[in-house]
């Protein structure tokens, strides 16, 4: 454990007082035995303080899972927080963005936005949950672009504001979105295959 | 009918000759993939062909064979006719152009007094197999590789063209066999006083043959095969005949004008005329080898053939060697008396031509294992920003120094030094602006 | 008819012919062959002729250079609108008019001058040393009109740099 | 002579279409890139992907912890071991668990070999495309020696599965350390070689340099990870940003270039081989005894909660995105893919540029169709 919170401390010298890492490390209780094993619990930093000023209600849960911030962000300001965290935070990196199906929940998914911060060095998660159209965050990270057809290939979640929003991993043809939950494993789109490929299946 | 026979009859030794370069051609050519595949795999650390015949020696026939009975496919929006016609056309262009070149002072198709001139204009022709083929294909990937050779040969002809001129002018003639002549009368060969147009010649030569690091027109990473992509079978191997026999002659067009033809190294160097045996050495060194090998071969039942072969082809070689020592005394045909050994005399313009010429071709074997590709303008900006202005250059003061020497009799290496010197410092402020 | 009329007159037929076929032919790259057959043949005609210099330049310049340039450029167009164009336009009976008459009026001088103009009979053999009389004909007796067709050429390839540069700006 | 109909390609002086792939030979893989050409110059491009895709994310909610392991090797199936190793920590993490000490050891000689490995392919196949047939053959021969140590570790070459959730597979068989050491001995000189090869040839530097010059904004903006953002002059990399393994007990410089350009990732990934080369000597001077695997239990049962683990992979940021729901199946089970996004800055780099540069950037990019497809 103390070895693992060597490793989360920031390491670069160009990193300013990293806020979220330190606050939670003094936070975190002592590692109870091995069967419980790590849990969410709730965050409460600088940053988070900030970020609920700025945009009020539309910051929702802020946790600290394995020691990993995560903020949950409404849809409708979904973007001006990204352009916020971006351009006064730093959070100059969109490292990820994919989203998680949760079938029975609503809004039915999330939207995932793993950014990072080379200043500070430090990560931060947002998460958006949507149900079939999230603003998209293009204009802010250039990354974006592919990341969002990918997520629109499997999840089918529509981009507003995607230049070119089209499959990319499957062909743009094929019916359904293969990451949904209700998308089976062994599932799909037999026209498709019987048409493009000449065969019964693809499996 | 003796009338028909003997109005054939000027006919007759042209014809033999012809049969002979273009058998001893087609046969080099055949050797030359096999020796490019062995050379490079070795640069490679890899040992190229090993199962056909030992070490791989009759792939070439193995090869031929294959492409031969291969399927023959013609692109259905291809244009039938000059898909057809076009690998023919490199083909003709590359060997007709051999009719011209000296390979011994008694020994060549024939010798027209401007045949220099012929043979580029003959091996011109052979650009419009490519173009013509990657046309006729009716793909993106031909045409652009058709479009890229077209620039490229046409650019690097002119610098060819010049460093020839050089030659020329040193030579006095446009006459193959007199220009090796001339080396001869002038005790030199044309590569030490004129280092800088030979070259361009050479650089030039790689450039004509689409060779790397210039093999842009089939260059397999981006244009997969270049003009001949949908080529297949039999005229795919026509276009692979072509360039590889446009290797051996821009090799013999080299050799002829610079490096002295058939003549040996130094041939006014009267201490050195033992090299005149050099023949005889080379295949006694390979009989040599041969029972050497043939002795080391474990003496299992399963080796018995490799070491017959061994010792045939050693026992062959020794033949070889002894028919060259032939003395004249027991030839009377030859009867001219001049030489001891006739038969080594006659073989010897076209050992020690072969033989430049295979250096030379090694060269472009290492070349193609060493360097990276060209890009496409860095080429065209190296020929004409580079090559053809120090080319011209290079002309230039090799006319002054012809003058220098003509009027106010200095000493003609001299001043061709010194005028290759003078070139060089051109190329240098040439080299400094580009960066 | 001698061996060398039979060969001259086969190969004047075939450029004649040939240079025909570069006008009818509908794609320009059938044509661009034809073109090169013609200079081909008259390259040959000339090397009956023992000017065995002009035969060589022929081929290196007209069909190695010129042609391959033609080829090119050809390759550059688009083809598919030359096809579907009209190979002949409205005038070609005018056309046809004028170049019959043309014909009938170069018959008509050669039958009437038919006695006159005697053509001087070709050397027996090549003139020797082919290549230098042919350069102490260009840079002695005729080194002013050599230098301004020279110079003229020049003045061209300039023009074509001008005319290229001012459309890339 | 029939008249005939030829449907040439249309060649006007304006613009032409030009497909290279899925089967080209220097697209790496199943590629294809649709390029808009002028003459030869590219003005715009279009990566179209997606021919090797198998649905790996969707496989990762459908078996277990441990069964998912394996798939991860045939993602970037050239770098199985780095996969395997930000995988294993990933659920590592999850679990709260960590690897024995012995087991990081490993773990760092084991991917630095990999990053060697992988590297090795990529110059060979770089310089392949450019034109130079021959490094190609010595860094095979070179790669070959790390695929030995890798089978005889464990009995794969390519698809290793080497790790294992809370440790290792295997203990290091006899002579592990001395093979490990000879290869880096032998290594030293042979990066020399391929330098002598390359980096001051000419036509090389004509052909890498100012082609496809990423800023380092570009490179930010565009996500680039690994190499290619280090090409851009970032001295960003995971191994020191957030150490994991047992990275932040060696010592290794970050090699970063200036312009940005093909032949600066080329700079930056030879370097990066002679530093591995130095991790690795620490790492096997340095190899402490102990146990190969935490306890983690046999059935692998993460808390519900969600985690994002990356490392740098050899071609850069690999991160393992994984939801849990309390079952022994990830509920979402998310791979960041280095290759996907780097190549998502291919149409920038390629813009203006000709075609035979076209393939010295898909060169130097260093995709693998596996991970980019998945």
């Amino acid at each position: 454990m103390m070895d693992e919170q060597k490793k989360e401390e920031p390491k670069p010298a160009a990193t300013p007082a990293g806020e979220a890492k330190p606050a939670a490390a003094a936070a975190a209780p002592k590692p109870p035995a091995k069967p419980a094993g790590p849990a969410p619990e709730p965050l409460d930093n600088e940053l988070v303080r900030r970020l609920r000023a700025r945009f009020g209600t539309a910051v929702g849960e802020a946790t600290l899972d394995r020691k990993q911030a995560i903020v949950v962000i409404g849809r409708e300001r979904l973007l001006d927080a990204c352009r916020y965290l971006k351009e006064e935070e730093k959070f100059d990196f969109l490292t990820d963005l994919t989203a998680v199906d949760w079938l029975t929940r609503s809004p039915r998914f999330a939207v995932i936005l793993n950014l990072y911060s080379f200043p500070r060095n430090e990560r931060l998660r947002l998460k958006a949950p949507v149900d079939a159209s999230c603003p998209s965050v293009t204009p802010v990270w250039g990354t974006a672009d592919w990341l969002e057809r990918e997520c629109f290939d499997m999840f089918g979640i529509v981009f507003e504001g995607h230049p070119g929003l089209k499959r990319i991993l499957l062909p743009d043809e094929w019916k359904g979105h293969p990451l949904r939950k209700d998308y089976d494993i062994l599932k799909q789109d037999t026209d498709w295959v019987r048409e493009n490929l000449g065969i019964e299946s693809g499996q | 009918m003796t009338l028909l026979i003997e109005s054939l009859q000027p006919l007759l030794i042209p014809l033999l000759r012809i049969i002979i370069v273009f058998a001893g051609i087609s046969l080099i050519v055949a050797y030359l993939v096999y020796a490019e595949r062995k050379i490079l795999a070795h640069l490679q650390v890899r040992l190229g062909p090993m199962r056909v015949g030992p070490h791989g020696l009759l792939q070439p026939i193995a090869d031929g064979l294959k492409l031969l009975l291969k399927e023959d496919i013609i692109p259905a929006g291809a244009d039938k006719w000059l898909f057809w016609i076009a690998p023919a056309i490199s083909v003709l262009a590359a060997f007709t152009a051999f009719s011209l070149v000296p390979f011994a002072p008694n020994f060549c198709v024939t010798d027209v007094n401007v045949g220099l001139l012929f043979l580029i204009g003959i091996s011109s022709l052979g650009i419009f197999g490519i173009i013509l083929g990657g046309w006729a294909s009716n793909s993106h990937y031909p045409l652009l590789g058709a479009l890229r050779s077209t620039a490229q040969l046409v650019s690097y002809e002119v610098a060819l063209g010049f460093s020839l001129v050089s030659a020329l002018l040193l030579a006095g003639t446009l006459s193959m066999k007199g220009i090796v002549e001339a080396q001869a009368q002038q005790g030199i060969w044309f590569a030490f006083v004129q280092p800088v147009a030979f070259f361009i010649l050479f650089v030039a030569a790689i450039a004509e043959t689409n060779r790397n690091p210039f093999d842009l027109p089939e260059a397999e990473s981006e244009l997969v095969a270049g003009f001949h992509t949908e080529y297949s079978g039999f005229r795919f191997s026509l276009y692979f005949l072509a360039e590889y026999a446009a290797m051996v002659l821009v090799s013999s067009v080299a050799v002829t004008l610079f490096l002295g033809g058939w003549l040996r190294p130094f041939p006014s160097w009267q201490w050195l005329d033992f090299l005149d045996y050099a023949p005889v050495a080379v295949f006694l060194a390979g009989a040599a080898w041969c029972f050497w090998e043939a002795v080391r071969l474990p003496g299992t039942r399963e080796w018995r053939w490799q070491r017959l072969l061994l010792l045939g082809l050693g026992a062959g070689a020794l033949a070889v060697a002894a028919g060259l020592m032939f003395p004249a005394r027991f030839l009377p045909a030859f009867g001219e008396g001049q030489a001891a050994f006739p038969v080594l005399a006659a073989i010897q313009g076209v050992f020690w031509f072969l033989l430049k010429v295979f250096l030379f071709l090694f060269g472009f074997i290492w070349f193609r294992g060493t360097f990276p590709r060209y890009r496409f303008d860095q080429l065209m900006n190296l020929g004409w920003r580079f090559m053809i202005p120090v080319a011209i250059v290079n002309v230039i003061f090799c006319a002054l120094a012809l003058g220098l020497s003509r009027q106010l009799g200095w000493s003609l290496p001299a001043a061709l030094w010194l005028g290759t010197g003078a070139t060089l410092l051109v190329a240098m402020l040439l080299r400094r602006e580009e960066v | 008819m001698s061996f060398a009329q039979a060969v001259f007159y086969a190969l004047a037929g075939v450029a004649v012919v040939s240079a025909l076929l570069v006008i009818t032919r509908r794609n320009p790259v059938h044509s661009a062959i034809w073109l090169i057959i013609t200079l081909l043949s008259v390259a040959l005609l000339y090397l009956q002729l023992q000017a065995e210099f002009i035969a060589a330049v022929q081929i290196i310049l007209y069909i190695g250079g010129i042609m391959v340039l033609f080829l090119f450029v050809i390759m550059l167009v688009n083809l598919d609108v030359a096809l579907r164009q009209e190979q002949f336009n409205r005038q070609w009976g005018v056309a046809g008019l004028a170049a019959l008459l043309l014909a009938a009026e170069l018959a008509g001088v050669i039958y009437l001058g038919r006695g006159t103009a005697a053509l001087p009979q070709a050397p027996p053999g090549a003139l020797q040393p082919n290549t230098e009389l042919i350069g102490s004909a260009l840079y002695q007796a005729y080194m002013l009109p050599f230098e301004i067709a020279s110079l003229l050429l020049l003045v061209a390839m300039v023009g074509a740099v001008v005319m290229a540069r001012r459309k890339a700006a | 002579m029939d008249q005939p109909n030829v449907t040439t390609t249309v060649l006007g002086a304006d613009e032409i279409i030009l497909n290279m792939g899925p089967q080209h030979p220097s697209t790496h893989g199943v590629l294809r890139v649709k390029l808009k050409l002028d003459g030869e110059k590219v003005i715009g491009s279009e990566c179209i992907i997606g021919y090797l895709h198998r649905g790996v994310e969707k496989i990762g909610e459908n078996r277990t912890y441990p069964q998912f392991a394996p798939y991860v090797d045939r993602t970037d199936y050239v770098a199985a071991v780095s996969n395997g190793l930000g995988y294993c920590e990933a659920v590592e993490k999850l679990l709260g668990a960590e690897a024995p000490p012995r087991a990081r050891w490993v773990r760092t000689i084991l991917t630095e070999l990999q990053r060697i490995a992988s590297h090795l392919l990529w110059l060979g196949t770089h310089a392949l495309d450019i034109g130079a047939i021959t490094p190609v053959f010595y860094t095979f021969r070179e790669r070959e020696e790390i695929l030995k140590i890798f089978e005889k570790y464990c009995g794969a070459r390519l698809t290793t599965h080497a790790f294992r959730i809370g440790g290792l597979q295997y203990e290091t068989y006899d002579g592990f350390e001395e093979e490990v050491k000879a290869f880096c001995r032998d290594f030293e000189k042979k990066v020399v070689e391929y330098e002598e090869l390359l980096t001051e040839n000419r036509i090389w530097v004509q052909r890498t340099r100012n082609v496809g010059v990423l800023t380092p904004q570009d490179a930010i903006d565009m996500g680039a990870t690994g190499p290619v953002l280090r090409g851009s002059g970032i001295r960003w990399d995971i191994r020191k940003a957030f150490p994991y393994a047992a990275y932040d007990q060696f010592q290794f410089d970050i090699p970063i270039g200036e312009r940005g350009d093909t032949y600066d990732r080329y700079l930056v990934r030879m370097e990066e081989m002679r530093q591995s080369r130095r991790i690795i000597l620490q790492a096997i001077e340095s190899i402490p005894e102990g146990p190969i695997l935490a306890r983690v239990g046999k059935v692998i049962k993460p808390p519900p909660g969600e985690v994002y683990h990356s490392i740098e992979a050899p071609k850069g940021e690999l991160g393992y995105y994984i939801v849990s729901d309390g079952t022994t199946q990830p509920y979402r089970l998310r791979i960041r893919p280095p290759s996907f996004i780097n190549l998502e800055a291919f149409d920038k780099m390629v813009r203006g540029h000709l075609v035979a540069d076209v393939v010295a950037i898909i060169g130097t990019l260093d995709i693998v169709l596996g991970e980019v497809d998945r």
